[in-house]
């Protein structure tokens, strides 16, 4: 095939990935956005075959890879509890950063294939391109594995803090320099695997540091590394659909991170440097004051809110956790029977992930069109008459809002306390995420629902059939 | 006379391949006709190095990703992390090149590793993303 | 034996000369030494037209416009307008181009007449936009 | 200059300029934007005479242009009133448009200097590309020039039909073609001038049948065609700032006609083919209801507004036209003054051109955040005591979204007769642009102030000194 038609073909991709991700501007055309995606994935295959004629042999080999990857791709897809989303997409950065690394072997080992030069005599920016891609690479290649361990519970989510870590990170970093610097002179085989082991332990070193509950940061943070290191390939072998690829998710994972450390008040710097979260000890109240719960039952909560005329429902991890999504879809739909205005609020960093709520209520069918953001639903408050609170926590915690000391402050939270009741269905009085003790608890109009999200909604719905 | 007449030949196909050679950058692309003529006005654009032009589009793709990610809902925010993960994957083109171009040999092993895991994000991504966007339903009225 | 000496003079001639060429096209701009080689293996990007690079700059270009502009809050539509204006006298470069680099005669006429008008565009388009925008005050508090 | 420098330096210009549009995203960023605008044409300009270093002749006719198109340029700047804003647009669209056919002029006639061939041995993309140009610059300048007429009043704004000129417009499209053919084939600079001619007539001929009140939609449209033509030069000359300028500015004319026809609920068609607005006669009521009006006086408006609590001012074409701003200010301050709370409301298309009300009321010095839009005020007139409409007309005009009937059948309105009060200031009982009477004059709750906006907003003024 010729090499511009072949550009051109490679731009089309491009401008295909760009309409996957517009479409996701909204749930209608978000289907048709995927859509696309798949028809770009496709035409950067078909043209690189046309461009590359592969042998028989090659075309037999690319055939089985595909067919492998593809099965076992498509069974995950199909298998995968969208609870587990997570840690799923973890996994599959993991897979990129891998493939990274790889590719950019295939290349040093076989640069004629790639254009790149003769082996002996590969064109230098060819060899920094490649060494900034692999790197970037292995990074996330190991940095994606820890947090898939972490967020799949396979791996405590406590922070590991070595002693010296910051050290021996500057250390491992000047290292890859001087070993990319020796690359490029020598175009040693041995130093690129050196790189490549280098990159493997730092990703590690990186990550482990680092609570569980900010995973979601760091996968969207390695998201975007895997976008550079695509770019970075895409230079070395002229590609636009890479280049181009490369940018967009490259300016995704970023954002996302920006969005999730806006949405907590925190510095992205702060995360990265790790230490927070975990398994953090609930501090408790300890400033003296005598406090007390009011604890109620699936049947108080019933009755209240078959009688009252709006309910906010607040879902938090804890849902997810408890799988309870069905339970209070249909719990819903019993009030929504009976007259009762029924409302969902996201916080936008409720559960584990960006989004992670608004997929489990669609999973349980609930409308997106009852479902709000937190800009648009927290002046509904005042008029509700319930929030039901399931499995949320610090997204709630009136101290963000009214307490200067609180390390949390500043971030936005869902004004719950403005309703008349608040119901909080959790399974002990702990804290959440950020091991900070919830004031609300102990106010007034405040109904603890003490037991797992699941089961509660579930004996609500029996006891709302009495 | 012999060695001159030998001296001569060498010279004549040193040429032609030379002529060759400036031919197949002549032809080959059809901006390297431009950039012969480029050389000697600096104004036309063929003489350009591509890396500026990929860089121009790098930046472009920057400030596209940037207004493209911002426009997504935030209730799709898990889909988005999902499908750029899966068009991330367009890394199978290296992949692809590895195994179906080189000589069999340590390339394409590699090769044959990355295209699988590619392809597993790549039928995964996509797949996983069109199960979650299936999901989300208006109310039926 | 004088005119083999004086033929071979002349092939050395020519030899140097398409030396020097091919040196012009290696040198002048970077990619053209990737070209060479692209020649041979139709994978690099060194031999692709520089039209299918401008076009998707253009494309790309396209797609930050829509994005760009849609984010303009309405108040400073008129602004746009304004400034839209003054920086598509950026045509200004093509005038420049005719007055300047040109021998004297009819193109330089027209350059000239293009260049005064563009001028015009371009203090009194940015100028303007400068003034409106002085004009948006929030309130004192 | 080194070619792969300059190239990069004229990227730099083109995303300078693109931070220069996306800082009209917001007034605080806007004046920075504004600045990036004037330093990325700073760097285009100095770039290219790096790059073909002028004779010192050239250099002289060089800063002799642009002194004498600067001065001229800076003094309208300065001296130009911002009622008149429309028609500056329009005429320095004309400049642009004037300027690309002089531009592609000069490429013909000394082809070398622009990289593009020999004279007698042009390249035949090249010549392509440049033909688009000039015709679309052709037709962007003698269009402008008749839109600036209309919009000064210096020409009729009533449309000019001819008979059979979509036949005409037809017939003269297709010799363009024909002409662009020829030249590509002879390179011949008659052809080359016959085109120009051609397209001139071909300006003329497709705006003069629009009505002038559509003039701004047709502006928008002549700006993305200036961008396109821009950019069709850019390729010719390979140059990425014109190229991407060219995208940026084709973008924002395409968008703002289209903001334009929905605001007015138009197709963009109907406005291109002509014959809407202009002069039409006030059609007048005559569906047989006899129809009362109640008029007030200047006392009588100050009398309801000072004692009111709330007051939405919606302006309109008229308020430019008697230049009525400054008066407005001083009311709205004496308001404000005496605790009533004052709001601004503008519709998308109120005036003659897209922010053309904002402009003003900032000229005014009204604060922009007391100036709101239509969505997010809307809502709020239900609450207002007076709504109190200045020079504006169809923009109220409950018809648009009553009565199915009517040509404006579906426009968004500022509802205006929401409000308890609505006074109305205007010279007569006729009709706005869209030449539609106005029930609104006719309701209980309307009090018309008949008089120029300007006079009759001093009086009120006065009249709350008593
Ligand atoms: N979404 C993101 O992108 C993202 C990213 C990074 C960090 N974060 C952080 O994650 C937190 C999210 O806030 P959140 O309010 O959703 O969660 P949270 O504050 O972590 O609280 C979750 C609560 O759910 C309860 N819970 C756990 N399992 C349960 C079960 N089976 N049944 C009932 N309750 C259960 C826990 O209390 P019990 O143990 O008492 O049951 C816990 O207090 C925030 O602090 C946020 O900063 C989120
Ligand atoms: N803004 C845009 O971008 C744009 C673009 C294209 C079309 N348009 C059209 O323009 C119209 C704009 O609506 P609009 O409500 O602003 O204006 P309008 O409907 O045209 O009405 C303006 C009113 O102002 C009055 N007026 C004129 N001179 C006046 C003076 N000196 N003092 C007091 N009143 C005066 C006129 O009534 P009297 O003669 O009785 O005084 C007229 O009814 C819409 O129909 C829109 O579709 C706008």
């Amino acid at each position: 095939m010729n090499v511009n038609l072949a550009s051109f073909l490679y731009l089309v991709s491009g401008i295909l990935f760009i309409l996957a991700l517009r479409g996701l501007s909204h749930p209608t055309t978000s289907r048709q956005g995927n859509l696309y995606g798949m028809i770009g994935m496709a035409i950067a295959i078909l043209t690189t075959l046309a461009l590359a004629l592969p042998s028989a042999g090659g075309f037999g080999l690319i055939v089985l890879g595909l067919a492998i990857g593809g099965g076992v791709g498509a069974f995950i897809a199909r298998r995968i509890a969208m609870t587990a989303m997570p840690q799923l997409i973890a996994a599959f950065h993991s897979l990129v950063g891998l493939a990274a690394v790889m590719v950019a072997a295939g290349a040093i080992y076989a640069p004629e294939s790639f254009g790149i030069g003769e082996a002996g005599a590969i064109h230098a920016q060819a060899l920094v391109e490649m060494s900034l891609g692999v790197a970037i690479g292995a990074i996330t290649f190991t940095g994606s594995v820890i947090a898939f361990l972490k967020l799949d519970g396979r791996m405590s989510g406590k922070p590991i803090m070595l002693p010296a870590r910051h050290l021996i990170n500057l250390a491992l970093g000047a290292a890859l320099v001087v070993l990319i610097v020796l690359l490029v002179g020598t175009e040693s085989k041995f130093i690129f695997w050196l790189i490549v082991a280098a990159s493997l332990v730092l990703g590690v070193l990186l990550i482990v540091p680092i609570g569980g509950a900010d995973m979601p940061v760091v996968i969207s943070m390695l998201n975007s590394y895997s976008g550079w290191a695509a770019a970075a390939l895409g230079f070395t072998l002229g590609n636009l659909a890479l280049i181009i690829t490369g940018a967009l998710v490259g300016s995704s994972g970023a954002i996302l991170s920006y969005i999730m450390c806006k949405g907590m008040n925190r510095s992205f710097i702060s995360v990265i440097l790790g230490g927070f979260g975990g398994e953090t000890a609930s501090a408790g109240a300890d400033d003296g004051i005598e406090r007390t719960v009011k604890q109620g039952s699936a049947d108080d909560a019933a009755y209240l809110m078959m009688n009252a005329q709006k309910v906010i429902i607040v879902p938090g991890y804890g849902m997810a956790v408890a799988q309870a999504q069905h339970a209070l879809r249909e719990m819903a739909d019993k009030l929504k029977a009976n007259g009762v205005e029924v409302k969902y609020a996201i916080h936008p960093v409720a559960g584990r992930m960006p989004g992670h709520m608004n997929v489990l209520l669609a999973e349980a069918n609930v409308p997106y069109d009852e479902v709000f953001e937190l800009e648009d639903i927290n002046s509904e408050f005042a008029q509700a008459d319930v929030a039901y609170v399931i499995g949320a926590n610090d997204v709630t915690n009136p101290s963000a809002r009214d307490d200067k000391s609180s390390p949390i402050y500043g971030m936005p939270i869902l004004e719950v306390d403005k309703a008349r009741t608040c119901l909080f269905v959790k399974r002990s009085l702990g804290s959440g995420y950020a091991g900070i003790d919830n004031t609300l608890f102990y106010k007034d109009g405040t109904m603890m629902l003490l037991g797992d999200a699941k089961k509660m909604t579930e004996e609500i719905v029996k006891a709302m059939d009495h | 006379m012999d060695e001159l007449q030998k001296a001569l030949d060498q010279l004549d196909q040193a040429g032609a391949a030379v002529r060759l050679a400036v031919q197949d950058l002549a032809n080959a692309p059809g901006g390297a006709a431009d950039a012969a003529g480029a050389a000697a006005h600096t104004l036309s654009g063929g003489a350009i190095d591509p890396f500026v032009f990929r860089f121009a589009i790098f930046v472009l793709a920057i400030f596209v990703g940037y207004y493209v990610v911002w426009s997504v809902t935030p209730a799709l925010h898990t889909p988005l992390m999902a499908v750029t993960n899966a068009i991330s994957s367009v890394i199978v083109v290296g992949a692809l090149l590895a195994v179906g171009a080189s000589a069999a040999g340590a390339a394409t092993g590699f090769g044959f590793v990355a295209l699988c895991l590619v392809s597993v994000n790549i039928f995964g991504g996509f797949l996983v993303t069109q199960r979650m966007l299936a999901m989300y339903k208006k109310k039926e009225k």
